[in-house]
């Protein structure tokens, strides 16, 4: 299991001990690595956790992409380790080119927070490696940029790779395919827009959150 | 020499000015005048309401700090500490919605930090005229909108509120905010400026002409369109500030390199310089010219005295500050030192820079004024009188026309679905989908349920919260209103099983130049304390809203109070309010024939006056200390406060939360209308598997709680016998549809 | 006739931009020094019928007061081009 | 030499604008049957020292490349104005 996590914490990034609550649940080490690094240490993967990075001012995760911590996350991730970026981490992944597509505002044009279903559509990626396709899970959504769109040539790409990761039931905000999370072409590269750290304590209402970041953790 | 006009442009009257003069032994100057007409208006003194709110109860062992801090706080043990407030932005929001609303927020958090607690939950107690209304519905949209864009966006989730729509609303709604904090014992900080040569920081956004002589005038002077030349410049809150200028004031904090926080509020630098100087009897010396600029040539009124959001000021030694200014520049938070702390007792503005009594610096000096005078404004005393009309709308009880137009037998079916329709009962879940109300993973019970239930980090126990306002009962009698509303609160808090352990109110009234407006005023205060002392619950901070008007009227006395409460053990959720089948139901508490302010007597048939229920504070005690016992067992299976809408809510909103009916039998010495809608107090309608019953009823007869097994839940439709019956599927249709019908979106 | 319209919202002078400021903090450190006073507002295009260009404006300020913008903190700034021939055909806006 | 900048910042062909689209659904209730294709961007302005008017433009350009816009969704129009004499001493870009 991947013992040491790094989570890279931007200014306007709330998330970041969330992730590390539900990392550490796991019996893994967060450590937290702020934007103006330039290594991530001896992490063995990374999350970029939710939140408003840069205020999401201009469009999310614009400004976040030039932050000196972003180019030893591409280094790392192009050497195939695990990369998980989450609800703003994956707007931030995608601006910085390391996934595909885009997130547009939601369709109702309203900011959303609300527990969502989801369906596993590839066990090939990091965050999906443990679990069977189909499996359905329950994990809170929480945002007003979660319409993920991306052109004809990319979806069919993504299909033809299995890139597409996650899937709403019900889809809540327009996104393309329902699509909720996607990977890179090597499945080492992983964003969401739901909060797979919100659903890690029963107390919570779930625990299906940490079938997915379990299988982050698990060893490749 | 000021002249009359111009002080009184500035809301001075001619005896608050005589008061300046005598406090300086001189005429003041502009920028002074302008310091003592904010800090003197209402909004900052307090000057017609001091006199009553000494009369509320703040003091208990576990009280930290009481009103007239930045927050109140209180001690949670395990060397915790709770920081909360509550404050209205009513009269911003009326102007610009989303912006309204969003500052109000700000502010709040600010408020919160600055005594070094990490802010961890808002609520919203809302309030708007009636959605029928084109510009209330721009107003609604806008308000959440604005909450949500900087809650979310600032990083504090906001767990609940209040969403009250009544026509008394119309041009003045009531936005009204509230934060809760938690912290460390040890790093409880306060607005003081200590150390003769400690520098003064101010750090965060630069200065703007936002709000010059704004919010506080806008909210201590009467609002309507003739005062469109009053309205300054609209504020803007820019939430990604914040949240960087929360990490460093903790940061700062944390590494003991603040030994003072204050935020800017109400006359900005100016009343904060000022404050943190007059908490230690010391003085402050400020060179205005150090402040930075949003825009080009702004004067020294401006800049001391602007509004802009988002700015702090700490006080730090000079050993200190390389480290204070490079860790503000880790975070992004703009850092420059403004003054430093004298030993004059004065409070002095300097244009550009100065050293001390150096006569040449001396020339330099616009303003010297003595630092505690700027809190040493007027106390009134205002007249008050009851209504002419009161004793007539207390008996005008609109029992008789209800029993005559529904006698029993009729069928109440349609009835329960009109008032599940109306926007007030109806879920209000349109609005909070749109506020991240989850972050931190705190969130046990998030809103939707009586009370919001967080659960605190590292320890096995919880906090609850609930505002609550029962402007209406309020309008019939404040008294009675203002004890109901504090009974509702704390019932909600005790449904999850938690003690209440501390009160934030916020007092919207409307002009208190009117004797009526007073007198509600004081009775409000009055029965507040009543209930505060009954249920041993301090009040540990507040703020007062005068002014509120809406077409030509004063609004409805609208006392808001927030409930802390702590739950010692919370290895699992409280019992949440679904029925689940096979259970029996159980209501507790005493039923009269209480229409008087009621949803069902005033908003579905228009019937207005009456008296408000009875607010029995030993049957509330006694209520709350049986529900608090039952849950904390858990031999219940399900708890729902009883209030808006009276049982027949209260059983469609469990029947709908379960998906799940019930056939239950209506007491037989009430009339059916009456057991269905009244709004009689101190109720719970509680589930109890079989095997439980007898402990339920036994429990309850010891506490002295009227209980009754009224038949048991199953089905698929809400049944009691002779009086209604409807498919709990209409139930949550007509329930879930009510708010977004009315504003006209499509869900 | 048919025109196209564009209408560019900014803020009111003296009112906060955070956007826009952010915006300029960030720059220096991505290699631009020479950049300033950036500021983000609203760019709204539509296409409107009217019988004639000051019909037409008339029109568009009284939705930019009323439904568009804020005037209470926004500013905006319309500007017209009449779409004939295919262009007011199809109308793309674009 | 300054210029003061201004970016239109668009949808990409294909790309929904659900803004745009609800300001457009909305129009007709408020009385206006004649507006079509509304369509809601952002617009940024800034001001550019520069040698050149092209150099203002290939570096502006760049921004909108690399941090102003995301190719993926959107795209941009820039126009360029000189600032002279007084304006370019207060560069106020109003
Ligand atoms: N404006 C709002 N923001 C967030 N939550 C709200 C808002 N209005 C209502 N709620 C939530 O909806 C639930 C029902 O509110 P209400 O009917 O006022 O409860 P009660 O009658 O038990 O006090 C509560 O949990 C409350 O927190
Ligand atoms: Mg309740």
């Amino acid at each position: 299991m991947a013992r040491r996590v790094a989570v890279v914490v931007f200014p306007g990034t709330n998330c970041e001990l969330d992730v590390a609550r539900a990392i550490s649940s796991l019996g893994a080490h967060t450590e937290s690595v702020f934007h103006l690094e330039d290594s991530l240490g001896s992490a063995e993967a990374v999350i970029i956790p939710g939140g408003f990075a840069h205020g999401d001012y201009l469009r999310t995760g614009a400004l976040a992409q030039f932050s000196p911590i972003m180019e030893s996350v591409s280094a790392f991730a192009a050497a195939g380790g695990p990369v998980l970026g989450i609800c703003n981490g994956f707007q931030i992944l995608t601006e910085t080119g390391l996934l595909p597509g885009a997130l547009q505002k939601n369709a109702g044009l309203k900011f959303l927070c609300a527990s969502v279903g989801l369906s596993v559509a590839s066990n090939r990626s990091v965050l999906t490696r443990t679990t069977t396709v189909g499996d359905q899970l329950q994990i809170p959504i929480n945002h007003f940029e979660g319409n993920y769109i991306c052109d004809r040539e990319t979806l069919a790409q993504m299909k033809a790779n299995d890139q597409i990761v996650l899937r709403y039931t019900d889809n809540p905000n327009g996104s393309l395919d329902d699509i909720a999370g996607v990977s890179n072409e090597a499945g080492n590269v992983v964003g969401l827009m739901p909060h797979p750290e919100r659903a890690s304590a029963e107390i919570l209402g779930s625990v299906d959150g940490l079938v997915l970041l379990e299988s982050f953790l698990a060893p490749l | 020499m000021i002249d009359k006009a111009t002080y009184q442009a500035l809301g001075l009257t001619d005896d608050e000015y005589e008061a300046i003069v005598e406090l300086l032994g001189r005429h003041p100057n502009e920028l002074e005048v302008a310091m003592y007409s904010v800090m003197w208006s209402e909004h900052c003194s307090y000057k017609s309401s001091k006199v009553h709110l000494r009369r509320l109860p703040t003091t208990a062992p576990w009280v930290l700090v009481g009103p007239g801090e930045g927050a109140g706080v209180i001690d949670i043990g395990d060397d915790l500490a709770i920081a909360v407030r509550i404050e209205s932005h009513n009269h911003p929001s009326a102007i610009e919605p989303y912006q309204g609303a969003a500052t109000g927020v700000g502010g709040i958090i600010r408020d919160i930090f600055s005594m070094g607690a990490r802010p961890i939950a808002l609520m919203d107690p809302l309030r708007f005229g009636s959605l029928d209304d084109a510009r209330t519905r721009y107003l609604v949209e806008g308000v959440v909108a604005g909450i949500s864009g900087y809650g979310n966006s600032v990083g504090v989730p906001t767990v609940g509120g209040e969403l009250v729509f009544d026509d008394c609303y119309r041009e003045n709604p009531l936005v009204n905010v509230f934060c809760l904090g938690i912290l460390p014992k040890s790093r409880l900080v306060f607005a003081r400026a200590e150390g003769v040569g400690n520098l003064a920081v101010l750090l965060g956004s630069a200065t703007g002409r936002d709000g010059i002589g704004g919010a506080s005038v806008l909210a201590s002077a009467g609002f309507d369109d003739s005062s469109a030349t009053k309205r300054p410049s609209v504020q803007v809150g820019d939430p990604f500030e914040e949240k960087r200028l929360i990490e460093a004031c903790l940061e700062l904090l944390d590494e003991g390199l603040a030994l003072g926080v204050q935020d800017l509020g109400a006359a900005g630098l100016s009343c904060a310089a000022a404050e943190t100087a007059a908490a230690t009897g010391a003085g402050m010396d400020v060179d205005f010219t150090q402040v930075p600029q949003r825009e080009p040539n702004m004067n020294p009124i401006e800049i001391m005295t602007s509004e802009s959001q988002e700015r702090m000021l700490a006080i730090v030694t000079p050993e200190n500050l390389d480290r204070v200014l490079a860790l503000c520049a880790r975070w992004e938070v703009r850092a420059n030192v403004v003054g430093h702390v004298t030993d004059t007792g004065r409070f002095r503005i300097f244009s550009g820079s100065f050293t001390g009594n150096d006569p040449a610096d001396m020339s330099r000096c616009v303003a010297d004024i003595p630092c505690a005078s700027l809190g040493q404004g007027p106390v009134y005393e205002r007249p008050q009188a009851r209504p002419l009309d009161h004793a007539e709308v207390l008996l005008a009880d609109p029992a008789p026309e209800l029993l005559a137009m529904f006698p029993d037998g009729t069928d109440l079916s349609g009835e329960l679905l009109r008032l599940l329709s109306t926007p007030t009962i109806g879920d209000s879940s349109w609005v909070w989908r749109q506020y991240d109300h989850q972050l931190f993973l705190n969130t046990v019970v998030g809103p939707g349920g009586d009370a919001t239930v967080l659960r605190l980090p590292d320890t096995e126990r919880g906090l609850a919260l609930s505002v609550d306002g029962k402007a209406r009962f309020c309008r019939l009698d404040p008294n009675t209103g203002a004890r109901l509303g504090v009974l509702e609160a704390a019932r909600n808090v005790a449904c999850s099983g938690a003690e209440p352990r501390a009160l934030v109110n916020c007092l919207n009234f409307g002009n208190p130049e009117h004797p009526e407006v007073m007198w509600q005023f004081s009775q409000a205060v009055d029965g507040m304390s009543e209930a505060c002392s009954a249920l041993g619950i301090p009040v540990i901070g507040g703020n007062v809203s005068f002014y509120n008007e809406s077409r030509g009227a004063d609004i409805d006395p609208t006392p808001v109070v927030g409930v802390i409460g702590v739950i010692d053990s919370l290895a699992a959720p409280p019992p949440g309010m679904a029925f689940s089948p096979g259970e029996h139901v159980v209501t507790l508490g005493t039923t009269l024939g209480e229409f008087g302010g009621s949803e069902w007597a005033y908003v579905v048939h228009g019937i207005d006056g009456g008296s408000p229920p009875v607010a029995d504070l030993d049957a509330a005690r006694y209520l709350h200390g049986l529900i608090r016992d039952l849950v904390s067992r858990r031999v219940v299976s399900a708890v729902h406060d009883v209030s808006d809408g009276g049982y027949g809510v209260a059983l469609a909103e469990m029947a709908i939360a379960g998906g799940v009916g019930a056939s239950l039998i209506p007491e037989d010495d009430q009339s059916h209308a009456a057991w269905c809608f009244s709004e009689s107090a101190s109720r719970i309608v509680v589930t109890v598997p079989p095997e439980k019953l007898s402990e339920v009823l036994t429990a309850a007869a010891d506490a002295k709680v009227a209980a009754r097994d009224c038949g048991t839940t199953g089905g698929t439709r809400l049944i009691v016998n002779g009086v209604f019956d409807v498919a709990v599927s209409d139930l949550a249709t007509t329930w879930r549809s009510a708010v977004p019908l009315a504003l006209g979106v499509n869900e | 006739m048919k025109f196209l319209a564009r209408v560019e919202v900014g803020h009111q002078a003296g009112i906060l931009d955070p956007q826009g400021a952010t915006v300029q903090r960030a720059l220096p450190a991505l290699g631009y020094e020479n950049i300033s006073e950036v500021k983000i507002g609203k760019s709204i295009r539509l296409v409107i019928e009217a019988n004639s260009e000051s019909d037409a404006r008339e029109q568009i300020e009284k939705m930019c007061e009323h439904l568009l913008t804020n005037p209470v903190i926004e500013t905006y700034e319309i500007s017209l081009v009449e779409l004939t021939g295919d262009a007011a055909e199809n109308s793309a806006g674009e």
